[in-house]
């Protein structure tokens, strides 16, 4: 594939090498011994901080841990955690299977709802459906996430019974988990949608569509939606960045055993390793997501040029 | 033509462009010397993955003087490079190669103030009116806009009438200040781009087909005005338009372009009624001519077939694949536009640039 | 040059004199605000979301007036009392009351909502502009670190930012705003992208026009309408990210009244004390909702053609 | 590979008297709300097309022609735009009565348009080939692959060169004259019964131009439609039109058969007009042009709308709106198809 | 006390036991230290006593356990018990469980616990593999020698580390092993542990001793950040059989599943207090910390803010150490006391406007006592409290520090029922632990408390032999420690929640460790 493509990859590179060294850089001067206590509000036995300092190469100089950890990096060796002292990348990698299917699952549903709500609240702008959708549309953002996650889980797991509380990897778990994950993304898509549509519907091949015959379906879910698709297609490239690792409400909520979750312990103990890896991994994603979308913009729209 | 200014070595001085600006022009006296203007645009390849792989060339080595106080014409088909050498003067594309000379500076590598300064004096009137207006602009600040970034023209409490002023000249309804663009007809649209275009006072003004989405009064209006306006500040047009008719009217010299070249280049008797190129006889054959009685007995040429690719030009005269007359020759030889060999040094208005190996004089147009 | 004057006028145009010189002064000249706030105030649901932000504006400005009893004042003797009585919207674990609190809050809520998004939204549109109207290296570059800052933690940032200026508004509005920017940035971009193309501005770049100018006034107006989509919105999920700024201890001090607090602290009565986290939720959507209104409202006055 | 031929095809006069025409338009009133006030940019146009005819609208730019087109396909924006009163009768039918459903079943096979900004009025995200295949799906439910395999067909029959591999390109892609050419054949795709061209050249070179109005005439000719050339160029009117339109400030002040027209116009307005045709065999001081700004559509003037520009206007004209009365030789006999909205019609017709 | 009372139902065999958990650090006795892990280990294997909730220690694999001297402990072993894969429980097997534990490369964050046995220093230096204070004299006998003399020794051998292990366990960090121990507990693995998501026990049918009546249990692992409230959830929706509950939730539970007796609450042998900075101004002298003391009203937050769900603590050690408990030894404490608080604040220089920095860890639900305790800080003596909140490895950053000052919350829960692990840790001058490079208090002890007397008063107390003189000792290191040093600010004893499923299962108590005491659950009849 084109050299644009591996231009992009090697752009990654770059970045990854930036938000890395930025990273280790504010991780060195966080106050606080990475190794120097356990999880409670007891001190470590110094011996065996001593110990995990050597072990985890602590003591060398900034540049010779990064130099170490781009080494192992190269090998695809993200190191060991420092609580339960197993390979990072092994503790991260269901989480990362288990993160990406909720933020797929989630994107899914933005695209249903968001788009579909956007689309009519356009149509029937400052009708009772455009007021009902920025009505629930800005619930979805006023009422926090474990808000609404509480609620449904209460209603449709205690009362109802119809999910598992403990995720089970299925299908049928993931749907509260989802939902309450899509929702904000959604409101915010179908604002989105709302606001390019307005633009779209005006424009003059628009008009060629209906002098075409063309029922009002086919001039809306094709001519109108292929056009105002485009800001959405960005947002939701952002935001399928930030679902992979802001899921952290969702993911305590519903126990679903994601990065999000991992992070947030990981920085509050410091377990750098963890925090590292999440990053690393983060970048490479972010990255490729936008590389995905800007080449989908190519698809989307002919006119834009990659080069 | 006169011999344009060698160009300087040395890095460009922006206090000596602006003196050099500065300095008045005589009427007749070349203001504007293009010299082997070139512009190729990279040409991709593949839906998604696009590699280079040629270039459209849009402008392939195009060279003509602008007199002070004239009118130079440019006629040519759809897509043979008129607008992207409109673009290239206003130095809003940058050449591949060649040289612009404004009053014997070369303009093309300039930037910053000096560009700024030089912007203030050419200025251009563009050919779409429906997407050269900025749709959240009202009208008075779309015409108010070069005075607001030259503010030595106009002081601030006087730009409110100079902008109503300026609608009056352009003859929309100066009462139209406060409305949008897109309330207005492509017609009216386009007269608020030339009255922007007039708004500075300019030296030289660039119109790329500027009354081509005007109906006749209208046109007639602009046309009148802007050769007015000509008369009276000298100013300098290049007058790019399909409309033969209007051409002739308001040019003083006139440019056939072709597929990124010239192809013949005189004064306007010299073009209309001896033309000597046979793209320039097709060209004024196909001129619908508003006279229906015309209609039974005009001889028209119509060509066939589209004008080639830019990016892939026939080799030769690139107007040999659409030529009646192409020979041989014509598919070797890149014709030169200078005056033909059979023509040389007769005293007859055939005896003008033409770049054809075969130019012959054709009246098409009837002399009244 | 001579000016261009009445007599300069077209041969046809000159001698009708449509607009005698003495009657110009008549026709006003509608700035371009003018027109923009005629618009807005005709657009109902604008003007009612103007009146909540009016509310909010007004309550942040006036809480001492209007709260009924201080809100930092604990009662341990009412503590978790109901709503309803002597305190109308009840009393919090530490027996302050709410009402107090939620006006209070407004203030905080203010403050973080709108200084962060107006942060993140001017360096988001500053960079989102310069990575869309210049392209090429500087859109890489500038992508790239949007990238960074969307892969970094922020709960690292914001810990970071914490321990360089201390706990407080300050760190939490600069927090949000570091890691939203490069949303707004990349939604700015990609309507750029097509926007730049356009021969308005080129015709703004052959009159002289710098860059500032033609992506202040041309570019920037006509491409800003999804970041004022999403600003709209995010004014409320700031406070709301806030709140969970608070939870893991990096917002603000958690006796200070703010709604995000007091989420976080009404989080683990749920399903017990509802009306702990019930008001402030309200207080929050209300805001969003009033955000939103004035956006949309703001947004379709911008653009003259939906009219 | 190319021709040069003499052309003397002089179109006869295709229009065939009696025949119920395929569009009338009936005493048409268009309005738009702004804030300003009630523009009103059509007052009460009237005028038909009958199978294999041409009538051309000409007119100031402004004067409502595109609205009337739009109002005649059902395209107006709206709000703001309304059709305030009036008729369009499609075979006598008045369409304007029809359910909405109804009146899309017209557009494409009884009836299309084609644009005066092709760029714009193509969708720029869907291939050519997509676009005019649409036409079929949807109006004929034929199968994707048919409709490509029409759709390179309807390329080929409006001449675009290679236009098996170019179906799959996008709008940006052609040059100017190509898509205006795509949009004939748009229009063209399901032989409508009437078309309506709004300035289909305007955007072209004369070259080019003269490809697409033979061609637009060639099919006209060969489907017998009806056709409505919008056009404010007075050469390419004079060389297709059967009858001519003439508007100003959204009315019909003048209608006649081609020749007559330029002979003998019967208002000042196109008298006007026509004076102020560049010509290409003549190099004139100053054209002609008619004096003033074209009326204000918020507040039409009293009378005639053209009585503040008009050179011969009197008293009678400030106060009275001339109505649209046939125009007559001077002994009295009729002049077939000749209309005029000017008082003094008779002073402009015969000297 | 606990709720529940099932002695003289006729147990049952059969049924699986679900409950939630965290992830555990580990599960491996090598370095197996939260309450989630202790609970797997501890059920994996068996050491030589178990821990009653009242800190009664039981023998488990010790047939006897004696020491004249304190130095030297000789532990009779019952023979005849296997691990799960077969291999003896012998004298040889403990010590190679507590060798592999104060390994060097174990680096496990449990060894401390051997620290007082000869030879440990050598061993976790690196110095040597053998633990030279450990020897078998014969298969049955293990004989331990310590450095210095504990009487309370054997009761640290009740601590998951003091376990014995196959000889297929390897080295500590021996991922196969880590993951699924081979051990001689009631219950064994089944499968191995499923990380972040579950790990299941089937009962040990070869157990040598008392065998476990569940036929398994199941732990599901949820997050931390939600696990309570989880469990909770989870209890009521029937996915858990035991649960704790998110503190504001208590009294709701209680209400709700007291009447059904499906409570269980229990007395821990902890306390939650404010270190009080006592190397720094203003606290760094005696007056000014019981003026803190004496300002807070312990019943009212207790009432109000815990809403009746914790206990005010009257001393230091907990009542569960029954011998060394004395109720109301910190006098500041009983009652608050505003007119005394002002009192030793003018006496003890804290004057009104004094900065009192507060700090405490986030996200762990403290927020809202401590903004309580700091209004009445405020109130009574006029101070300004600074509340400082932070993430906890910043937290526990700036407890070490030598330069901070003021309060801090705080918490502890002894590792096995000995007064000395309370005392030692958070009150010795040892337990401070200063790093002489640093400044920085790598011990327990972060209010830097250090009173020679008191040190002396352990020292004694660690080598007298006779238990009720020993808690004499104790006794009085804590008046002087609390009462005369107000050293710390005694709060909240340690009282634990629990929502149990009587309905279905019979037996289930919690151990001293605070977990449910598994191999005692059975199904109801
Ligand atoms: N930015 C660009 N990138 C690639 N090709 C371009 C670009 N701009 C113009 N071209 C190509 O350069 C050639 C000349 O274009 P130009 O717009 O100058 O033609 P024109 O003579 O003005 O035509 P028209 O009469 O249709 O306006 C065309 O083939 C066009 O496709
Ligand atoms: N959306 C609108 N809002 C307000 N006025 C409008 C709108 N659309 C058109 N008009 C007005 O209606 C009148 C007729 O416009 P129309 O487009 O029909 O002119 P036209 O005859 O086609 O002109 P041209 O030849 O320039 O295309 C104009 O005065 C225009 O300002
Ligand atoms: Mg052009
Ligand atoms: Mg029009």
């Amino acid at each position: 594939m084109g050299r644009y493509v591996i231009r992009r990859l090697g752009q990654m590179i770059v970045v990854l090498f930036g938000a890395t060294v930025v990273l280790f850089c504010t991780l060195f001067i966080l106050p606080g011994d990475p190794v120097g206590s356990l999880g409670g509000d007891k001190a470590r036995d110094p011996a065996v901080v001593a110990e995990l300092r050597e072990r985890y190469g602590l003591n060398d100089p900034l540049p010779v841990q990064y130099g170490n950890f781009v080494k192992n990096l190269a090998q695809g060796d993200l190191g060991e955690d420092f609580t339960q002292r197993r390979p990072v990348t092994e503790i991260l990698q269901p989480k990362l299977v288990n993160t990406a299917k909720l933020a797929i699952a989630a994107i899914i549903i933005d695209i249903v709802i968001g788009v579909l709500a956007g689309l009519i609240a356009a149509l029937f702008r400052y009708s009772f459906w455009d007021v009902l959708i920025t009505l629930l549309t800005t619930f979805a953002v006023g009422f926090p996430s474990f808000v609404i996650g509480m609620v449904l889980q209460k209603f449709f797991v205690v009362d109802l019974g119809l999910f598992p509380l403990i995720s089970d990897g299925t299908l049928n778990s993931m749907i509260l988990p989802a939902f309450t994950l899509a929702i904000l993304d959604a409101a915010l898509v179908a604002r989105l949608m709302r606001g390019t549509m307005l633009e779209v519907l005006r424009a003059d091949y628009v008009k060629t569509a209906v002098a075409k015959g063309l029922p009002r379906r086919t001039v809306l879910l094709k001519h109108v939606m292929r056009n105002s698709i485009i800001p959405v297609v960005t947002y939701l490239g952002i935001s399928f960045g930030t679902l992979l690792g802001g899921a952290l409400i969702t993911e305590a909520i519903f126990n679903w055993d994601g990065i999000g979750l991992a992070l947030v312990q990981a920085v509050q103990q410091q377990n750098n390793p963890i925090i590292i890896g999440v990053v690393t991994f983060g970048v490479a994603v972010f990255v490729l997501l936008n590389l995905i979308v800007d080449l989908l913009y190519a698809v989307l729209d002919p006119r834009i040029r990659l080069a | 033509m006169a011999e344009p200014i060698k160009k300087d070595e040395a890095a460009v001085d922006v206090t000596a462009v602006e003196a050099a600006i500065e300095r008045k022009v005589d009427r007749g006296e070349p203001i504007l010397q293009v010299r082997n203007l070139v512009k190729h645009f990279p040409l991709t390849q593949g839906i998604l993955f696009k590699k280079q792989v040629g270039a459209v060339k849009a402008v392939d080595g195009v060279s003509f003087d602008l007199h002070q106080g004239e009118t130079l014409g440019i006629v040519g088909e759809s897509g043979c490079g008129k607008s992207t050498v409109a673009k290239l003067l206003m130095l809003l594309e940058t050449a591949t190669a060649g040289e612009v000379f404004y009053k014997g500076q070369d303009i093309t590598k300039l930037s910053g103030r000096a560009l700024k300064a030089v912007r203030r004096n050419i200025q251009m009137v563009f050919q779409d009116p429906y997407t050269s207006l900025n749709p959240r602009m009202t009208v008075g600040d779309i015409i108010g806009e070069p005075f607001d970034i030259h503010p030595e023209v106009a002081p601030k409490g006087d730009r409110r009438r100079k902008v109503q002023e300026l609608l009056d000249v352009v003859g929309l309804n100066p009462e139209y200040i406060n409305r949008y663009p897109h309330q207005f007809s492509g017609g009216q649209r386009q007269r608020i781009g030339i009255a922007r275009g007039l708004a500075l006072n300019p030296e030289i003004i660039i119109c790329d087909e500027p009354v081509s989405a005007l109906d006749v009064s209208v046109q007639a209006q602009v046309i009148n005005l802007m050769g007015k306006l000509q008369d009276e500040f000298n100013l300098s047009y290049i007058f790019i338009a399909h409309d033969l008719s209007i051409v002739r009217h308001i040019s003083d010299r006139v440019g056939v372009m072709y597929l990124g070249k010239m192809a013949e280049i005189g004064t306007d008797e010299q073009i209309y009624e001896h033309p000597t190129h046979p793209y320039t006889q097709a060209l004024l054959s196909a001129v619908p001519v508003p006279d229906p009685e015309a209609r039974a007995n005009r001889e028209r040429i119509i060509l066939t077939g589209d004008v080639p690719s830019p990016a892939n030009p026939p080799s030769g005269c690139s107007f040999r694949t659409r030529c009646w007359k192409a020979q041989e020759k014509c598919s070797q030889e890149a014709p030169v536009l200078a005056v033909p060999e059979r023509f040389k040094g007769q005293d007859t208005p055939a005896a003008h640039s033409s770049a054809c190996h075969f130019a012959e004089e054709k009246q098409i147009v009837p002399v009244h | 040059m001579t000016e261009l004057t009445k007599s300069d006028a077209g041969a046809g145009t000159a001698q009708t004199a449509a607009v005698p010189a003495e009657a110009e002064p008549a026709i006003k000249r509608i700035t371009q605000w003018g027109e923009i706030r005629h618009r807005f105030m005709a657009n109902r649901l604008a003007v009612v979301g103007l009146i909540i932000v009016g509310l909010l504006l007004f309550a942040a400005a006036f809480a001492p007036l209007l709260a009924p009893y201080d809100p930092l004042h604990q009662d341990l003797a009412n503590t978790l009392a109901s709503p309803g009585g002597e305190h109308l919207l009840g009393t919090d674990a530490l027996g302050r009351d709410q009402l107090s609190r939620i006006i209070y809050g407004a203030r905080i809520a203010v403050i973080i909502g709108l200084a962060s998004i107006f942060l993140a939204c001017l360096i988001g549109v500053v960079i989102g502009a310069l990575a869309g109207y210049f392209g090429k290296a500087i859109d890489s570059v500038l992508m790239r670190v949007a990238d960074v800052f969307f892969a970094f933690p922020l709960l690292i940032g914001a810990i970071v930012i914490i321990i360089v200026m201390g706990r407080g508004v300050a760190p939490v509005v600069i927090s949000l705003a570091v890691f939203s920017w490069p949303t707004v940035s990349r939604l700015l971009r990609s309507s750029i992208l097509s926007v730049r193309e356009a021969d308005y501005v080129l015709a703004a770049r052959a009159l002289g026009a710098g860059t500032t100018r033609i992506i202040v006034r041309h570019i920037i107006p006509n491409s800003i309408a999804a970041v004022m989509a999403y600003a709209a919105f995010s004014v409320g999920s700031a406070i709301v990210a806030e709140a969970a700024l608070s939870f893991l201890g990096v917002g603000v001090s958690p006796e200070v009244a703010e709604w995000g607090n007091m989420l976080s602290a009404g989080r683990d009565f749920l399903g017990v004390k509802d009306y702990l986290w019930v008001y402030p939720s309200i207080a929050i959507v209300l805001t969003v909702l009033g955000f939103v209104f004035v956006g949309d409202g703001l947004r379709d006055a911008l653009d003259p053609k939906l009219r | 590979m190319t021709t040069s031929h003499v052309t003397a095809d002089v179109p006869a006069q295709r229009g065939t008297d009696g025949e119920t025409p395929v569009l009338e338009v009936r005493d048409l009133h268009v309005e738009f709300k702004t804030r300003e006030g009630i523009v009103k940019a059509v007052n009460g146009v009237n005028y038909s097309v009958k199978a294999g005819e041409t009538l051309a609208v000409l007119g100031e730019s402004g004067s409502g022609k595109s609205v009337t087109a739009q109002a005649i396909m059902g395209i107006l924006d709206s709000p703001p735009g309304r059709v305030a009163k009036g008729e369009i009768l499609f075979k006598g039918q008045d369409i304007l009565q029809l359910p909405e459903a109804e009146r899309r079943k017209l557009r494409g096979p009884k009836m299309a348009m084609i644009f005066q900004d092709a760029l714009s009025a193509l969708n720029p995200v869907f291939s050519v080939g997509n676009q005019l295949g649409e036409m079929f799906r949807v109006h004929q439910g034929m199968s994707k692959k048919d409709a490509k395999a029409k759709a390179i067909e309807l390329m080929d029959r409006v001449k675009i060169p290679a236009a098996r591999s170019r179906v799959g390109d996008y709008p940006h892609q052609f040059s100017g004259g190509m898509r205006q050419r795509i949009m004939i054949a748009m229009a063209l795709a399901l032989e409508p019964d009437l078309i309506i061209a709004d300035e289909p050249t305007t955007a072209l070179d004369v070259t080019v131009q003269a490809q697409v109005m033979d061609l637009l005439a060639e099919l006209q000719a060969e489907y017998h439609m009806g056709l409505i050339l919008i056009t404010h160029d007075l050469g390419v009117v004079a060389d297709v039109a059967d009858k001519i339109a003439v508007m100003y400030a959204g009315r019909i002040v003048e209608q006649a058969p081609v020749h007559e027209l330029y002979k003998r116009p019967a208002h000042p307005y196109t008298r006007g007009l026509l004076d102020s045709i560049p010509r290409l065999d003549q190099k004139g001081q100053e054209l002609y042009a008619i004096k003033g700004l074209p009326p204000n559509l918020l507040k039409p003037p009293t009378g005639c709308a053209f009585s503040p520009r008009c050179p011969k206007a009197q008293d009678i004209c400030r106060t009275e709106l001339p109505p649209l009365v046939p125009v007559s030789e001077q002994d009295g006999t009729e002049l077939v198809g000749r209309v005029s909205a000017c008082h003094f019609w008779k002073e402009q017709i015969h000297g | 006390g606990g709720g529940n009372d099932n002695k003289g139902s006729d147990a049952k065999g059969g049924g699986v036991f679900r409950m939630g958990i965290t992830e555990p650090t580990a599960i491996d006795p090598v370095n197996a230290q939260e309450s989630e892990g202790m609970v797997i280990a501890r059920a994996l294997f068996t050491q030589l006593y178990d821990v009653s909730v009242d800190g009664k220690l039981i023998p488990k694999l010790a047939e006897s356990g004696t020491s004249a001297d304190g130095k030297t402990w000789i532990f009779k072993i019952k023979s005849g018990t296997k691990f799960t894969n077969g291999e003896v429980v012998d004298a040889e097997a403990f010590i190679r469980g507590w060798t592999r534990v104060a390994a060097k490369a174990s680096a496990s964050d449990v060894s401390y616990h051997m620290a007082g046995i000869k030879g440990y220093d050598a061993l976790k230096g690196g110095k040597s593999d053998k633990f030279a204070g450990l020897s078998a004299p014969d298969a049955n006998t293990l004989k331990v020698e310590l450095d210095k003399a504990d009487f309370e020794f054997d009761k640290k051998t009740a601590h998951a580390a003091f376990s014995p292990v196959p000889k297929v366990a390897g080295a500590g960090d021996n991922k196969k092993f880590n993951d699924a121990p081979i051990g001689n507990g009631a219950f064994k693995m089944k499968g191995s542990w499923n990380h972040n998501q579950s790990i299941s026990l089937v009962r040990n049918d070869d157990y040598g001793l008392e065998k476990a009546k569940l036929d398994g249990v199941e732990f599901k692992i949820l997050n931390p950040a939600n696990g309570s409230q989880l469990e909770y959830t989870g209890f009521q929706s029937g996915e858990f059989d035991y649960a704790r509950m998110p503190t504001p939730q208590l009294p709701v539970a209680k209400a709700k599943f007291e009447p059904q007796g499906e409570w269980y609450s229990a007395d821990f042998s902890g306390i939650n207090y404010l270190v009080v900075f006592n190397q720094n101004a203003p606290f760094n002298n005696p007056d000014a910390r019981k003026a803190i003391s004496y300002a807070i009203d312990r019943e009212a937050i207790a009432k109000s803010v815990f809403q009746g769900m914790q206990k005010p603590a009257t001393a230091f050690l907990p009542p569960s150490f029954s011998a060394e408990y004395q109720a109301g030894v910190c006098s500041t404490c009983v009652k608050q006391d505003k007119a005394k608080a002002k009192e030793f604040a003018a006496k003890g220089g804290l004057k009104p406007g004094t900065v009192v920095n507060f700090g405490y860890n986030t996200g762990a639900g403290h927020e809202e006592w401590v903004q309580a305790v700091a209004q009445q800080l405020k109130d009574v003596l006029g101070v300004e409290v600074k509340l400082d909140g932070k993430p906890f490895k910043e937290a526990l950053a700036t407890q070490q520090e030598k330069k901070t000052s003021g309060l801090w919350r705080s918490a502890w829960t002894a590792d096995y029922p000995t007064a000395d692990n309370f005392l030692a840790p958070l009150l010795s001058t040892a337990g401070i632990g200063e790093d002489p490079a640093t400044g920085k208090a790598q011990g327990d002890n972060r209010s830097r408390y250090s009173n020679p007397k008191f040190d002396e008063l352990l020292d004694q107390a660690r080598q007298e032999k006779d238990a009720a003189k020993r808690a004499e000792l104790y006794k009085q290191a804590e008046k002087l420690a609390i009462d005369t040093d107000q050293a710390v600010v005694p709060l909240w004893q340690r009282t634990q929640y629990r929502l149990v499923n009587t309905k279905k299962f019979d037996g289930i108590k919690m151990d001293f460790f605070e977990d449910p005491t598994l191999a005692e659950i059975s199904l109801k009849k």
